[in-house]
């Protein structure tokens, strides 16, 4: 385990992770151009998305049908177990227990692909159909969440204006399930699998030195940022206080337990339910704040922000992931 | 030339509400508005562009009754939850019938 | 602090004419101005930065005389074939001597 | 809508002050600011974002007696020696106690 | 013809501009960050021109005479045709007439690298020259065009203004013909040329895995973003209505054809002459559109731009292309 | 030596200046995004760190001291001969000549790689170490010429304000410590070691076609903004006079002079050398000029920019590596 966590640690994912967040404790002007950030998120999205539809057209629907059953479990149950424990133990407010909840329903893609190299640079590569079951998590935890939250507050009742006109806030379920499912990672993700599959290898090949060559360097610089994200929010953590710090990385190892479990059960091999785990127990921070803030506004956006990006993601970086493969491991030897 | 008084509305807050904004002041009659990306701290605290976005600046020319309504709209459904801030402040156009 | 009235004009339009503005303004005798990058909508569509690029507001500080003359080249030479509108508010400034 | 009158000052300069400028509101007292990025001509020449940086428009919703103290600030300890304007304008805001 | 349609329908190029076009259509989010479309098409349009300019080295001026030739004459021909049948057929205003004509005597960079990566993929190489005639193509044409504009309307007599001073408008023509010879596109393109002529295959070598390995990969991204961009003119088709459909899909055909035509004459292999056809074919939508909205600003901008991009753009990438190989190729085995 | 100057003349990163520098001097619009600009120059000073620190994994304490002493050495020197020659030959106001000082006191991050390519490509690599003498001898020549013209002035004295607040700018030299340290190309540089040394070779190989296989083409792209950038100041030669371009030339070749000198006597390689002698030569115009400007504000920001990056960059990337590397060669071969 020790070997297995220096490794992680030594990795330039990790490493560069570190120095943003070093960066951001010393205060240092470091910041990456915002067009930078989002230009690198959107070819990590692609290239994931062409790299798992070429390697779809090689997988069977049998192989994928359960996976993809356990994973959309997950999109329910983890929405659902936050939530409890937010609102029974913790005793945050509906809005705030919703919009935290809907953060852990859905999944972080950095994380996912963190995963996937680490179980790859351990010679354990998980099933070339992954990026598929990370589209399937992504939503349906965020939509759970945000219905709890609604049905509990009733906000839906509320009244139309002086003119009888409806306030522009109201949106129909179907406007909102638009937005998540036409979102930029989305598309890109989902739009990626399919060009992937249907240009196949051969037509992989020649943008391959691009989507897949640059990927992990891509990666590296992208995680600088998100250390400097992170470390920005470093300081909220003492105003969110300490049952947000604990609940940040436990709630993680119970999703990711469940994950690598559901992940063994449903036949991945020991990279795959290392994944699965660590998508379980990842929490969004690109697609579900938007969202949030938009239906839930009452939600305070300093605790999922804090929690999502400067508690769980750092955690699952540093330490889940080797968690989740040791686990899976230990699965699979004693099965 | 010949100049109409007419009311500038100036409206800053989460670029997260564009469209919905966008929409409200179109409801209430602006027939135009333009858009700056901004960045600025208040009570809701220092807002500098991370994960939900940046602050954006809203301005429409509009008459004083559309301005009134629509302060009336931000301080009833905004100004509670959202970082939004709104001022008015008075122009002169020429042209007035394109506004109005 | 002691200030001096004067006129601030906000042209917004087209990012294209860019430097055809400058020169018309400089011509008119500003002495300065600012550009500030935006989108927005009109009359004439929604323009978000696309082929033709985002519009653009140019501000600046001027006599009245100076804004007159300007409005009136603008809605002569401009408001016809350009998606560019203008408006006149009053400012005070101190060292009101740079601006004219 | 019950409107009340404040003052919006509006500093544009090189973008380098940003820093030591928002110091100087917040100490002046000013509630809140808002930022925007921009370029721009006047005495000291063209700026148009090179090494040291693009300009920047930075305005603030401000009692006049604020408002009148950073006037005098900044006419004694930055137009000397840096690029920067300033101006005043009449702003109308709801919920006035927010901003003094 | 079939077995190549398919096979271009499955490059990562078409696929990605599909991909835009259908983000678009769903009404998605998606967008690429306006820097990061500048940034590729400033890297395209050099690395196309560094390539070029190390090939160039290798060629005879013998060899590159005729192909230049037929290149301007293709110039001049193009936006006399698009004008005649506009005005003519179309009906359309002078201004608009020669607004459109403009683009469609000029010429796509992008569609002349999905034509180059087209006949490479086939195995029929263009010439290594070609970038030199898509300089020669980019300005006569808008020039063609505005003069023809310039004169119908006799537009320069307008009046000076009460002061007596002349209106800004009123630019010489030396003004415009530096704007267009000293455009981004064209410094890069000449630029690039000029260094990759003086640095030659050794000078080459060491930036070749970053201007020609990633080339195919930027491609892609980048036709990601055209196809965003082409989408959100779609809605505009109804307004500008069918003749300018036709216009938009039938042009491109004869122009291409007679471009095909003359490079076969003027020598050039399958692959140039494809190559040649599908740079008559296009229509610009970079270096026109401005000088054309600056220089006729009565001619309205969403006749022009829903031509190019919605329209020709689209039909080149994904059938004009073909077609023009399929005529080289006959051509070819007619000799 | 003419062959020297012809390698370097016909390099990529030349001929990209120079195409940048043509491009402004013939107006063109041409302009890199610049968050492009910015990306490039976080990627550049990133992979510098890394591939630095990787290599001083294999270095010995014993090797690096001689060399660093010499690094900081110079860092002392060349501010205050470039001060005493602006002051007593050049009469230049305090505050200027201050202002310039510091820049040449300073370090060009771009001069440094632009020399360790050209002796790589001649086939006398520089230490691998370099990268770490770049990060000492970037801060201590501002320190050294801000404190000159801080003493000088006696600017320190300045009142207090009518209500006895202290003004914003009187800044303790502690912040202005702290901002130079903690200054993007600071952490980038020092963090990219630290990762580096950390991650080692087999860390760095999944990175390395990133970092390493882009870094030529990324470089000629960033030198066509250097050129851009240096061409817009062209025009402020004629206002800032003979004498600052003299200096801008003479002083780099004595600091670089210095600098191999020293280099040599340390027991640096001839590649090493001619990169100590171009530091040495160098003037920053990254970290220097806020610095300054916030200060010094008494001091024109056009005489010490058009010096650093009009005169002494390209002089330094043409003529002046070149010129270090003979000096470095007869040295040995005097040794
Ligand atoms: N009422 C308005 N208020 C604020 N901005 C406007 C208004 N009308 C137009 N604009 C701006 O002016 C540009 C040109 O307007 P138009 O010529 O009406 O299309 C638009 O794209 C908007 O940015
Ligand atoms: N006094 C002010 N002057 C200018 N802008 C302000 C002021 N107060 C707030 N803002 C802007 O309005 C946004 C929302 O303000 P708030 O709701 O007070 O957090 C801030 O992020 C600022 O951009
Ligand atoms: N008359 C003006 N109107 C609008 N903006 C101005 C004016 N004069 C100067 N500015 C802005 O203020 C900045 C500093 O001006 P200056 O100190 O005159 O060089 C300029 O770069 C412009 O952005
Ligand atoms: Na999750
Ligand atoms: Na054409
Ligand atoms: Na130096």
């Amino acid at each position: 385990m020790l070997e297995v966590l220096r490794i992680n640690l030594c990795s330039p994912i990790s490493l560069a992770f570190v120095l943003g967040l070093f960066a951001r404790i010393i205060r240092s002007e470091l910041s990456l151009p915002r067009e930078l950030y989002a230009s690198l998120s959107i070819y990590l999205l692609l290239a994931l998305g062409l790299k798992g539809g070429v390697e779809l057209s090689h997988a069977s629907m049998a192989e994928l049908a359960w996976p993809a059953v356990v994973t959309l479990l997950l999109g329910v149950i983890t929405p659902c177990t936050a939530y409890l424990v937010l609102r029974r133990i913790g005793r945050f407010s509906i809005a705030d227990s919703a919009g935290i909840a809907a953060h852990y329903g859905s999944v972080s893609a950095v994380t996912f692909i963190a995963a996937q190299q680490f179980v790859q640079t351990l010679g354990f590569p998980a099933e070339g159909f992954m990026p598929t079951l990370l589209t399937l998590l992504e939503s349906p935890g965020i939509h759970v969440a945000l219905g709890i939250g609604a049905v509990q507050t009733a906000r839906m009742a509320s009244q139309p204006r002086a003119d009888g006109s409806p306030p522009v806030e109201r949106r129909p379920l179907k406007e909102v399930l638009h937005e998540v499912l036409t979102a930029r990672s989305m598309i890109l993700l989902v739009g990626g699998l399919a060009c992937g599959f249907v240009m196949g290898e051969k037509g992989y090949e020649p943008v391959k030195p691009f989507f897949e060559g640059m990927f992990k360097g891509a990666l590296t610089l992208f995680l600088l940022e998100m250390g400097l994200a992170a470390g920005a929010r470093l300081g909220d953590l003492k105003s969110t206080g300490l049952f947000l710090l604990a609940f940040g990385m436990i709630m993680p190892i119970l999703h990711g337990s469940l994950g690598v479990f559901l992940g063994h059960w449903a036949g991945l091999s020991i990279g795959g339910a290392t994944v699965l785990g660590a998508m379980a127990a990842s929490a969004s921070y690109i697609a579900a704040p938007p969202a949030v803030r938009m239906t839930l506004p009452e939600a305070n956006p300093t605790l999922y922000l804090t929690a999502a990006l400067a508690i769980t993601f750092p955690f699952n970086i540093v330490l889940g992931i080797p968690i989740y493969f040791q686990l899976a491991r230990m699965l699979a030897g004693g099965s | 030339m010949h100049t109409v008084p007419l009311t500038l509305l100036t409206i800053i807050g989460e670029g997260l509400l564009r469209e919905r904004l966008i929409t409200e002041i179109e409801r209430a009659g602006a027939k135009g508005y333009t858009i700056t990306e901004c960045s600025g701290s208040g009570s809701r605290h220092r807002r500098v562009g991370e994960l939900l976005g940046e602050n954006m600046k809203l301005e429409c020319v509009v008459s004083p009754e559309v301005a009134d309504k629509l302060l009336g709209i931000l301080s009833e459904e905004y100004f509670p939850h959202f970082a939004v801030i709104a001022y008015l402040s008075p122009v002169s156009v020429i042209r007035g019938d394109k506004y109005v």
